[in-house]
């Protein structure tokens, strides 16, 4: 029994677990709109880091660099598209 | 023998385009403006120019020298991986021309953006002009009148046009005044330009609206301002009352001639007053106001 | 073809390796998709119209149930992979079909949420706000309710056949998906949900 | 009767009624044929469910060809309007359709498809793979295109062709300023193709990444293979955002939202700028893969190796990463500040530099070269000269406030056809002619294909300056007519007789296939132009299997040294190989799209809803399945290889 939970994927959970609790203060604990968008904003890449390593094994493989390489790219559009189209429609003027 | 064929006709070709320009519209300005832009155009030209021939004098030297027709049999190409000197002036080269052609376009774009050069401290005239299918109605509101499809402006004056639309995205652009600009249905934008030269002018909506818009034109009149002013008192004397029927009629979609009336349509359909349909920031955009205005100040300094 | 014990299962094959990372690059892909439509509702979160706004819609309960119930579904899910590499067949299954379960949960919660917002006057129709936040909760949500199809496909097939290099290649790409669309729910509950409640 | 209704079209004339007929008895005499002689299992068994790489290369081709000649008859409609001045022939509500159809389908069914045709056929070639990673997705992709762009055309008759533009700014193409079913096509044939496009996307990028054969490294990879590599990267990240953005379009049209609509808070940008964040990487689309053609055809002819191989490969992927940067410089005078117009313009002016390190690159494989003028080799040098006006005009373009002036002008339409024509169109050309011996086991004739270069070379310049000059002189672009005083009348009756040319020249090309397909010798070497990669050490025309032992390489340029250096390619004997089985289940599939596009054009849902189960039974049909394939026995292999002229070396 002991060994289907493996202490990597059992820890990955509670941190998991411990990175909401620490976004959802921005929620019920006062605080600055900057403080509380850094915190989510670190609390969510974090995240999202642990289901990639731990969760989904992106760095098993011998594609590891072309799985890096995909994601990376990836997220690099994703901030291009994002914060290209609020600089154009909202904030650039 | 071919690519000299081309290299003539196109080189023919651009000689007729350039002793033509000045009679083109976009390349003959009547204002600050326009002059501006012209000038951008006429730069990056001679400038793509020296590109073009140095592509083409490359191109035909090696098509020449190094056709196989005019080579001995026996000749074996070399290999050539390449050379970092080469490679170096191919990138430089490029570099140096997009730097020189960034430092101008900024500028420019900042000049055509604000007020139009040497009428920095007059006071503006604003006009507001809208687009609906297949018109333009232009209001004056401090003079208190509107009209349809045609506008008069005092020369030496900067003019404000506030510009948007009922309906589709429509782009003013009077070519040899000032760029464009697009006037929309939820948004009103900004367009500065004055006329130094009195006389008449094409403007017409750029972008596609439907069916009928080839025909979507007006023209601007740029008199002294001492003739617009008796223009003015004119219109105010005889025009007839714009009513909000009138003007409902006046957007129904289709083509109409030059009309004039007294009153403005703007006291009972006002322009928009959201930016892009959304509303004007509330509290939490407050960051993204001052990162607007640090990211401005930066620019500045 | 050529099986490589040396490897898991799911790495087995050469087909099986080309899945495995074709299925990255659609992620890859889906990032893409999903940055899109948050572009969107960032872009149309002050278009609210006539309707309600964020602020006024947005329910603490209900997101923490569905954040808890989405991060423990990855976490079993994950623990089904650990259990395959086991080679625990039963112990696999199980894990799997405790995932569908707290997926559907899920779903069941987001779509309370909806007849909510509905009652509260915000529908697809309402503003540029709603139809932008309705098209990315239910790209999502319908992201998560395909996964329930697909891994009950995916559970019947390792039942009727057992773990094989091709339910186990199955399986792997299943649980990349659901982790995925675990990572755009923190997304989601960080900057639609949590930014729109401060 | 009112159910039927809604299939009428909303503006027809006799010419519409006319091509209604003729569609009908094309349409009957192509069943009628088949029927009669008796193909049905042989096109069912062949071509409806291959998986081969280079079929379905052959009928992205094909239909490529088709989508070319609507697209054409299209241009040809539009510059004969525009010819002279207050023009009768078409009417400003035909002339809209002609110029959104002619742009749909010119871009994402025309250049796309061939794009695909020349990537499937050579790239597995090219790095000695027996087929794609996918063969089935790659199918499902073809098929998926297929549909999209066969949806589209049928709005011609069916409910009315899209008239807004090929852009399709919202609100006009809203319901209430686009009231007809034409945009719907336009949205949900699209939306179908696309999908299709982004598939082959995954597929090729998993291809070359893990199915190079041994010893072929990333940097000793072809340079078209290269640049279908990162084409695919960039469709994989590009088409994502169309799908979002047409399906937002799709719901406002038919759902009511309010994504792009101009009350209760909706943003008419927002299509635009995704549009564009979609559009801009989708012109580096086309144009990438035809830069490869060209920098594999230009050394082949000039004899000599590709010159700064490594900056070629590093200024590609410059531009995949810039392409997506510069979309904003589509709609500079939307309004936002200078600020905004200056980051990307310059960002745009960027991309000239990797450009400009292509361009000299081909010019320096030309030096020392001996050169030698075969149509491929006139096509990928006449694209220089013109590339190069089209090129520099772009970055004119990219500067802000001139473009204040340009915009939404000829000079624009000048700019992106003196772009695309000898960009992408040149270069499948040129593809076309230099593969076509691989593909069909026989030469295009060439004195007919230096012929149809000059019409075409001449004919682009002749269509196109003029437009530069009428842009300057305030001529917007869309106009269906203008009046004589404006003096555009002479500019464009010279467009007029350019784009007779370009037409002489395509047709020039479509009689070059049928001749030579009738009259070329078949009896031609497997590498009859004495080229470079991988794809030329196989029979011509290629065996199922590709390669009948998988070649071993040990340089960049594989077949030449294996040709002059005495490389070995193919080392071992034969052994059995492992090919995918033929499937029905794409083409059944996309059958199933096409019915839910077209149910949704027409908001029929029951329609839409049982196409949606056949989807999503093909899906779990595919699921359950379980299908390994099937072997090619040694002995099978020894044979063909003989038939075929014996094995290679």
């Amino acid at each position: 029994m002991r060994e289907l939970f493996p202490a990597k994927q059992v820890m990955g959970y509670f941190f998991s677990l411990l990175l909401t609790v620490i976004a959802l203060a921005v929620y019920f604990v006062d605080m600055s709109y900057q403080v509380a968008m850094t915190i989510l904003l670190v609390t969510a890449f974090v995240q999202a880091g642990v289901q990639l390593v731990v969760f989904m094994h992106a760095g098993e493989s011998k594609d590891k660099w072309s799985i890096y390489t995909t994601v990376y790219y990836g997220v690099f559009i994703a901030l291009v598209t994002i914060f290209g189209s609020l600089l154009t429609l909202i904030w650039g003027y | 023998m071919t690519k000299k064929l081309i290299l003539f006709s196109s080189i023919f070709a651009f000689l007729i385009f350039l002793t033509g320009c000045q009679s083109l519209t976009v390349l003959d300005p009547k204002g600050p403006q326009a002059e501006t832009t012209a000038d951008v155009i006429m730069t990056s030209i001679w400038t793509m120019l020296i590109i073009v021939i140095v592509v083409f004098i490359l191109l035909i030297v090696m098509l020449v020298k190094y056709r196989a027709r005019n080579q001995a049999d026996d000749y074996e190409p070399p290999y050539i991986k390449g050379n970092k000197w080469v490679e170096i002036i191919c990138v430089g080269i490029p570099i140096i021309i997009v730097i020189f052609l960034s430092v101008i376009t900024v500028k420019s774009t900042y000049e055509v953006e604000g007020k139009p050069k040497g009428y920095e401290n007059d006071e503006p005239l604003v006009i507001y002009a809208a687009s609906s299918n297949w018109k333009w109605h232009f209001s004056y509101p401090e003079e208190n009148i509107e009209t349809v499809n045609y506008v008069f402006i005092p020369t030496d004056r900067p003019i404000e046009f506030k510009l948007y639309a009922y309906g589709p995205i429509a782009s003013f652009w009077v070519p040899q005044l000032a760029g464009q600009k697009y006037a929309m249905a939820n948004m009103v934008n900004t367009l500065n330009l004055a006329a130094t030269e009195p006389g008449e002018y094409m403007g017409r909506n750029a972008s596609f609206t439907g069916e009928g818009f080839a025909e979507q034109t007006f023209n601007v009149t740029a008199l002294p301002p001492a003739d617009y002013q008796t223009w003015i008192e004119e219109i105010q004397a005889t025009a007839e009352p714009l009513t909000e029927d009138k003007f409902n009629q006046l957007l129904e979609p289709g083509r109409l001639g030059q009309e004039t009336y007294t009153g403005t349509h703007l006291e009972f359909s006002p322009p928009p007053t959201t930016h892009h349909g959304a509303k004007e920031s509330d509290g939490t955009e407050n960051t993204e106001q001052e990162m607007n205005d640090s990211m401005e100040d930066s620019m500045e300094n | 073809m050529k099986v490589d014990h040396s490897q898991p299962l799911e790495y087995s094959t050469e087909q099986n390796r080309l899945n495995i990372l074709g299925f990255w690059i659609f992620l890859g892909a889906e990032i893409a998709l999903f940055a899109t439509l948050f572009a969107s509702y960032f872009l149309l979160r002050n278009g609210t119209g006539s309707g309600p706004s964020d602020g006024e819609v947005f329910v603490i309960d209900t997101l923490m149930i569905q954040t808890f119930l989405l991060l423990t579904s990855s976490f079993t899910i994950g623990l089904g992979v650990h259990a395959m590499r086991l080679g625990r067949k039963t112990a696999t299954i199980n894990f799997f079909i405790v995932t569908l379960l707290l997926g559907l949960g899920f779903v069941g919660v987001e779509i309370y949420e909806f007849t909510q917002y509905i009652d509260e006057g915000l529908t697809l129709q309402t503003s540029g706000f709603s139809s932008a936040l309705f098209t990315l909760l239910g790209t999502h949500g319908a992201h998560v309710t395909f996964g329930l199809f697909w891994g009950s496909f995916i559970i019947y097939q390792l039942i009727t056949r057992g773990l094989t290099p091709e339910t186990a290649n199955k399986s792997f790409i299943f649980s990349l998906y659901w982790h995925f669309l675990d990572v755009v729910w923190i997304f989601i509950f960080s900057f639609v949900y949590l930014k729109g409640m401060i | 009767m009112e159910f039927f209704d809604r299939f009428a079209v909303p503006n027809p004339t006799f010419t519409i009624y006319a091509s209604m007929v003729a569609i009908g008895l094309t349409m009957l005499a192509i069943l009628v044929g088949i029927t009669y002689f008796k193909k049905w299992g042989y096109l069912w068994r062949e071509w409806l469910t291959t998986v081969d790489h280079k079929r379905i290369g052959i009928m992205y081709l094909i239909s490529a060809l088709l989508m070319l000649f609507r697209g054409g008859v299209d241009a040809l409609m539009m510059r004969a309007q525009t010819a002279i001045p207050d023009n009768t022939f078409l009417n400003a509500q035909e002339y809209n359709e002609v110029f959104t159809t002619h742009g749909v389908v010119m871009i994402l069914f025309m250049a796309m498809a061939f794009v695909m045709a020349l990537m499937n056929f050579v790239t597995p070639l090219q790095i000695g793979a027996r087929d794609v990673a996918f063969p089935r997705l790659n199918a499902l992709s073809f098929w998926l295109y297929f549909m999209g762009a066969m949806l589209f055309n049928i709005s011609f008759v069916i409910g009315g062709s899209p008239d807004s533009g090929w852009t399709s700014y919202f609100p006009l193409a809203g319901n209430e300023f686009s009231p007809s079913v034409g945009t719907n096509y336009y949205m949900l044939s699209i939306q179908i193709a696309g999908l299709g496009t982004l598939i082959t996307g995954i597929n090729f990028i998993v291809t070359i990444l893990k199915m190079r054969a041994p010893g072929m490294t990333l940097m000793k990879m072809p340079m078209f293979t290269w640049s279908a590599l990162i084409t695919n990267l960039i469709i994989v990240f590009a088409f994502p955002v169309l799908t979002v953005a047409l399906a937002m379009g799709t719901m406002d049209r038919l759902f009511g939202t309010h994504f792009f609509s101009i009350d209760n808070g909706g943003m008419d940008m927002l299509w635009a700028n995704f549009f564009w964040v979609w559009g801009h990487p989708e012109v580096y689309i086309l144009i990438l893969p035809a830069f490869g053609i060209y920098s594999e055809i230009i050394p082949t002819f000039a004899r000599r190796n590709l010159y700064g191989y490594k900056s070629m490969v590093i200024s590609i992927v410059a531009i995949s990463a810039l392409s997506f940067l510069v979309w904003v410089h589509h709609f500079f005078t939307m309004g936002q500040g200078a600020l905004v117009n200056s980051i990307f313009s310059i960002s745009t002016m960027a991309i000239a530099v990797p450009t400009g390190v292509k361009i000299f690159n081909w010019l320096l494989t030309l030096w020392k070269g001996k050169i030698e003028f075969t149509t491929a080799m006139l096509y990928s040098v006449g694209f220089i000269p013109i590339f190069t006006i089209g090129g520099v005009t772009g970055v004119m373009l990219a500067m802000a406030s001139a473009d204040y002036q340009y915009h939404n002008t000829m000079f624009l339409v000048a700019h992106f056809h003196l772009v695309i024509i000898p960009g992408v169109v040149f270069a499948m050309i040129a593809g076309l002619f230099y593969w076509w011996p691989k593909m069909f086991g026989f030469m295009l004739n060439e004195k007919l294909g230096k012929a149809s270069f000059w019409a075409i070379a001449v004919g682009v310049c002749l269509a196109f300056f003029p437009m530069f000059i009428s842009g300057l002189d305030g001529q917007a672009r869309r106009m269906y007519t203008y009046s004589e005083s404006t003096g555009f009348g002479i500019w464009n009756m010279i467009s007029f007789i350019g784009a007779s040319m370009l037409a002489i020249g395509f047709i020039l090309i479509v009689y070059n296939i049928y001749y030579s397909t009738r009259y070329a010798s078949r009896d031609i070497s497997s590498d009859p132009w004495n080229a470079r990669s991988l794809e030329w050490a196989t029979h011509s025309p290629v065996p199922d299997y590709n390669f009948a032992i998988t070649p071993e390489v040990q340089s960049l340029e594989a077949f030449w040294d294996a040709k002059k250096k005495g490389h070995k390619l193919f080392k071992g004997n034969y052994k059995e190989i492992h090919m995918p089985n033929n499937s029905g289940v794409p083409f059944i599939m996309c059958c199933f799209f096409f019915l839910l596009g077209f149910a949704l054009v027409f908001s029929m849902w029951v329609v839409a809803i049982i196409a949606a189960i056949g989807i999503f039974s093909c899906m779990a049909h595919r699921s359950l399945e379980q299908d390994h394939g099937h072997h090619i026995s040694v002995e099978e292999i020894t044979k063909t290889e003989e038939k075929l002229g014996g094995a290679k070396k």
